[in-house]
């Protein structure tokens, strides 16, 4: 009882914070249809910002850290990552009138991380005064990249058998491949369709090669800029620029970001309407679910190795979170039969303000009422 | 010295960039033109990822002469066996009446 | 499958983006591809408030490919009578020999 | 005598302000051709910083105002708003060779509100230690949407008088109106003339609809952020990320938004010099007119209602001012038939000027004489 | 009051921007559209300083409807002669069916 | 021996500084296909922050100065600019498969000073605690101007005794000129040959105009900036907005900008490469060669007028610099027969990143031992 009312005390001082107030102003202008915008240049820079001074940060703390610390909440990052898809493979993708490749991808990006969900996570604990390991914020890439492979191999199987199946069907009808594209693809109409014969016919069941997927989520900007932050606080000095620039502009910037998530978040409802209901309460359960089950998993991390509560909230974040930035993309490339109004939609409009306004400020909650309990 | 040509126009999503051109390459076309496109056709959807509240086009379109209607042609199938099963698209044929200054023709 | 088709081009002040889209849209047209575009005209001027030291453009340019003359007659008409008496703008008719691949032809 | 020599001596240390220095920079910068250019996604987001600052810091204040005194200064703002309007109604509109929708269009520009101009006067009144009303920067809508309003109402008026007027006469001649149009639009040329009828036919006199122009105002980018802005210092504690990133980068974005007021006062020029010698006269008047307009008003709820001296300045700066960035959009949607050229010509190349490098350093001056001699 | 005319269009390098925009309006062309552009042609290379690791283009596409076909062809002599010795470049000619609208036609 | 030692632990300790560190940084991120972009808008907004910033610090220092110290080694960087270019017009352009004009046109922009190579020079000088004269960076015009004048000259009078060559060959042969423009021209091939009849014919041995370049090379919008800051350096009193802005600013955007510089030297790697290896050469020898003659003239200077150790470093380095924004467009309209390929290849790629971290770190050592040991 006084746990719960401890907690929710807490829990609604962090609503008060103004990293929410930006994301829900964002809300708000882009639902009163208001003119105002970031410009896109502005926007990409900030993400920028952002991911190299956590990098930064990370990477000039990191040299005196033991990094065999890091093993076990990598690992769990990176089963957290599988273990999402899957989860999605299971769920999502049983419902009714929904494309399983669609379910793949969704699942897929909501395996994948958020760099600026990450961000907001990062500030808050700072705000609260809780202690993270300063390698804490590299463990994006051990759950992003399994995430996306896993979700690309796993799309790329079923797209296979399908047409498989639907190639031996063909041969004992005799029948056009017209009407299968037109069922499947949707929008794949008759000017493309007397091609697909000759395509199909030689698409043997061919392997998906993994490493090509990988490479393309290090390419990403955003892993880009979080891998590059982290070489240079580790390999050069950066002490002086890191404290007169990189930090001091983070929380602003951050906050500027949080208002075009927002905006962002609005603009999509519409896409995410048009692809169904079914993927409108996926996107807000699963950050929970998936966000959960990592607070799970880090606990373990904690009571055996001492991986730290903020180490654990981190962890939790970054399964809660869905990736906004480089995930589209890799997926569009990787599964390009799923529709990106699926997953973009779920992620945007849904995923992210659920990982930012609940999931962030419930995890410490909880880590703070693990702590002072004795946890 | 100016000659007769056919112009092909290839609108389609912006990830298909460096792919399209590629194509086109290797058809032999002497040269290519490309502008960011926005636009709307069968399906709606053409976001790569892009926040809708910034106003940048995500669409592209590809303007190439080539020397006969034939190569055009051949770019075109290509572009359309390759892409147009997953990803919005659409290509056409203009008449160029003639090329008055190239390098390339 | 490819077919004969016409292409309006439509190039007037970017104010009026939502707006032509619309009536293309209602006119039944299966589709538009539309760019940034600067350019001089009659009037010279189409400021709506940008800086001129940036140098963003202020016109836009739609080309929307019609089955048929009469559509693409029609979306002009429509577009003139409501706007080219305030607004600058021209607008006029293309051939297309073809279209190759197209979703919605 | 004393008073006059004492305000040349202020009025001249303010020209040596860096705010103006930025601002004749820009234009000498645009005189001589150079190609330096702010971005235009810079220059947005400027626009963007300043006002969300002036609505945070006005939000985070107002919570301890009582906002009864706002009333009077309200009233006031909408009444000059207002009055603007008529004043461009009856003198620019009935010079020679002036149209009389552009001359509307203008007087409701001048009438509207610059964020940029406002955000100078802040920036200003600190340097000097003169302190206002929190909320004074929130008069600010209830200035500008009057004017525009107001604006556009008056020119659909006078326009649907013409029409009617002009189609009683092309009844009795029985004559194409063709002519008619040539010679009102100027542009609009014999593609669209035949065309005229119809649409003419078609056009009872229509009633003015207010809420779709207010609501037009108001989704502007400048009055969004400013808004937003307010609302977040209200509603959330935006302290923090107010005090290391917003306050600290207003002064110096400040600066580099008078270099592109500079730069643009100078491209406009020659579009002021097409409509002709008018508009200039008008465009520098009208500032000082409207500003000491707006100065006595302030005096008035001043002595009344204990008005700051800051905050009449305020009042009369942005009466002074004239709109540049969510102003223009409005009136071209508003009033087609008016030629951009003459009121974005005019307030960009000499009302914006003389509001930033006359008006301001004379509202200052003014007051603090007033202040001195015991007003 | 529809007509018939001539559409020129120019892809050459985005520095030529001006010069090119005044030979168009001293030739007496009644106006102009002109996008920004990338492309590949004979030359690799426009490049004019512009960072390659942004993404902007460096070419621009110049649209001009002409009256006759002998203006068209005067300017893209001219434009030719002055330019495209030093300059990347192309120019060719397209019919346009009909000038639907316009001011200045 | 010791001095070896003692010079080589301090270019060590140089190499690990952040500036150097984004420097190579950037390389690696292009070298391995990161989508990573830092968008233009960003890049020429930083550029100016950079330059404005640098003309602001020397325009409120100047006033103080003895503007009379400036002359002599005003004199040293035009004469070195000059320099350059004919250093280049007979080394460059007497190797094998190199164009003469092309080789012209790269010694022009070697000659050219970079803004970003100079900011970032600056900002060593102060990491080392090295005084020079405020007026130092004012210095850049000096060499700027006289270099990309030179070589546009050089350029002219050498193209136009071409042609009369070709002119008199082809009237004897009364050949078609379109072999001569083929084998010159390279990419102007039959389409415009035939034009090329009546060009020539009307290019009389014309006089090259020097104040057009001059003009040119100032409305650049680098010296545009750079100057635009020294003015209100002079004439405005802008501390406030300098202590709170452009100078806080500095590193971090000089940071960044490093990034883009190194991204950009390996995108234009590949330019480099079609040229061949003679550019690459150059490119590695001359910011080394140029760097320390000016480092001599610097010593003749410091030795007589007692011109300031680090003001050496300032010359040597804006002499071992080569321009990457505002010079290309100058050159490009000046000589536009040159190939951009051969010049901004060899700078971008090549020139500038050996600048920025041999040179710098370099002159900079020397300096300090010299300072040591009694210079
Ligand atoms: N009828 C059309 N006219 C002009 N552009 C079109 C048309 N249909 C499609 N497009 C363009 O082609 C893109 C892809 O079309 P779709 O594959 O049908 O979604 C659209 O986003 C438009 O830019
Ligand atoms: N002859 C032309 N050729 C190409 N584009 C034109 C032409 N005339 C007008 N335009 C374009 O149409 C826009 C509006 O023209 P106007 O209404 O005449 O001011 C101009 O800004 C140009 O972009
Ligand atoms: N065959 C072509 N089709 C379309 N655009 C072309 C073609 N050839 C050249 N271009 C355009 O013209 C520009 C200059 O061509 P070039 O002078 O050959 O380098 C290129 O950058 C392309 O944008
Ligand atoms: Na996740
Ligand atoms: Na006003
Ligand atoms: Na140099």
């Amino acid at each position: 009882m006084e746990f719960l009312s401890e907690f929710l005390t807490l829990f609604i001082g962090k609503l008060q914070s103004p990293t929410l107030g930006f994301l829900i102003g964002g809300m708000v202008v882009a639902a009163v249809n208001s003119r105002l915008q970031i410009p896109d240049a502005i926007y990409k820079f900030i993400v920028f910002m952002l991911l190299i001074k956590v990098g930064l940060s990370g990477g000039m703390a990191i040299r005196e850290a033991n990094l065999a610390d890091m093993l076990l909440p990598a690992a769990f990052a990176a089963l957290i990552g599988i273990m999402t898809v899957f989860v999605g493979r299971y769920t999502l993708a049983k419902l009714p009138k929904v494309k399983v490749v669609d379910a793949i991808a969704t699942a897929g990006l909501f395996g994948a991380v958020s760099g600026s969900t990450l961000a907001a996570a990062l500030t808050l604990l700072e705000s609260e005064s809780i202690t993270y390991e300063p390698w804490a914020a590299a463990l994006y890439p051990f759950m992003d990249i399994p995430a996306l492979v896993t979700a690309i191999v796993v799309a790329s199987i079923y797209v296979t058998k399908q047409r498989q199946r639907a190639e031996e069907y063909s041969k004992q009808e005799a029948l056009s491949t017209e009407g299968y594209y037109a069922s499947q693809g949707g929008g794949a109409a008759t000017a493309v369709g007397r091609r697909a014969e000759t395509r199909s016919g030689g698409s043997a069941p061919k392997k998906v090669e993994i490493w090509p997927i990988v490479k393309e989520s290090l390419q990403g900007s955003a892993l880009s800029a979080l891998l590059l932050g982290l070489a240079l606080g580790l390999f050069t000095d950066p002490t002086t620029v890191y404290d007169t620039f990189f930090s001091p502009m983070f929380r602003g910037l951050l906050s500027i970001l949080m208002l075009v998530m927002g905006m962002e978040a609005t603009a999509r409802i519409g896409e995410l309407r048009k692809v169904g209901q079914w993927y409108a309460i996926y996107a807000f359960a699963a950050p929970l679910i998936h966000g959960f089950l990592a607070f799970g998993f880090g606990l373990i991390a904690h009571y055996t190795t001492g991986f730290s509560l903020g180490g654990v909230v981190i962890l939790a974040t970054i399964a809660a979170s869905s990736s906004d930035i480089s995930g589209p993309p890799t997926l569009r490339a990787g599964i390009p039969s799923a529709n990106p109004s699926a997953y973009i939609g779920s992620s945007t409009a849904v995923g992210t303000p659920v990982a930012l306004a609940l999931c962030i400020p419930l995890f410490i909650s909880v880590a703070q009422e693990l702590a002072n309990h004795g946890g | 010295m100016t000659q007769q040509a056919s112009k092909l126009v290839i609108v389609t999503e912006k990830l298909l960039l460096k792919k399209i051109a590629k194509i086109i390459d290797e058809a032999g076309a002497p040269g290519y033109t490309v502008v960011d496109a926005g636009g709307k056709g069968s399906r709606n959807v053409r976001s790569t990822g892009n926040p809708t509240v910034s106003d940048t086009y995500s669409n592209i379109k590809f303007e190439v002469l080539t020397p006969n209607r034939e190569m055009a042609v051949k770019i075109s199938d290509e572009v359309a066996t390759q892409f147009f099963e997953d990803y919005s698209g659409i290509s056409y044929l203009c008449d160029v009446m003639e090329v008055l200054h190239a390098h390339n023709f």
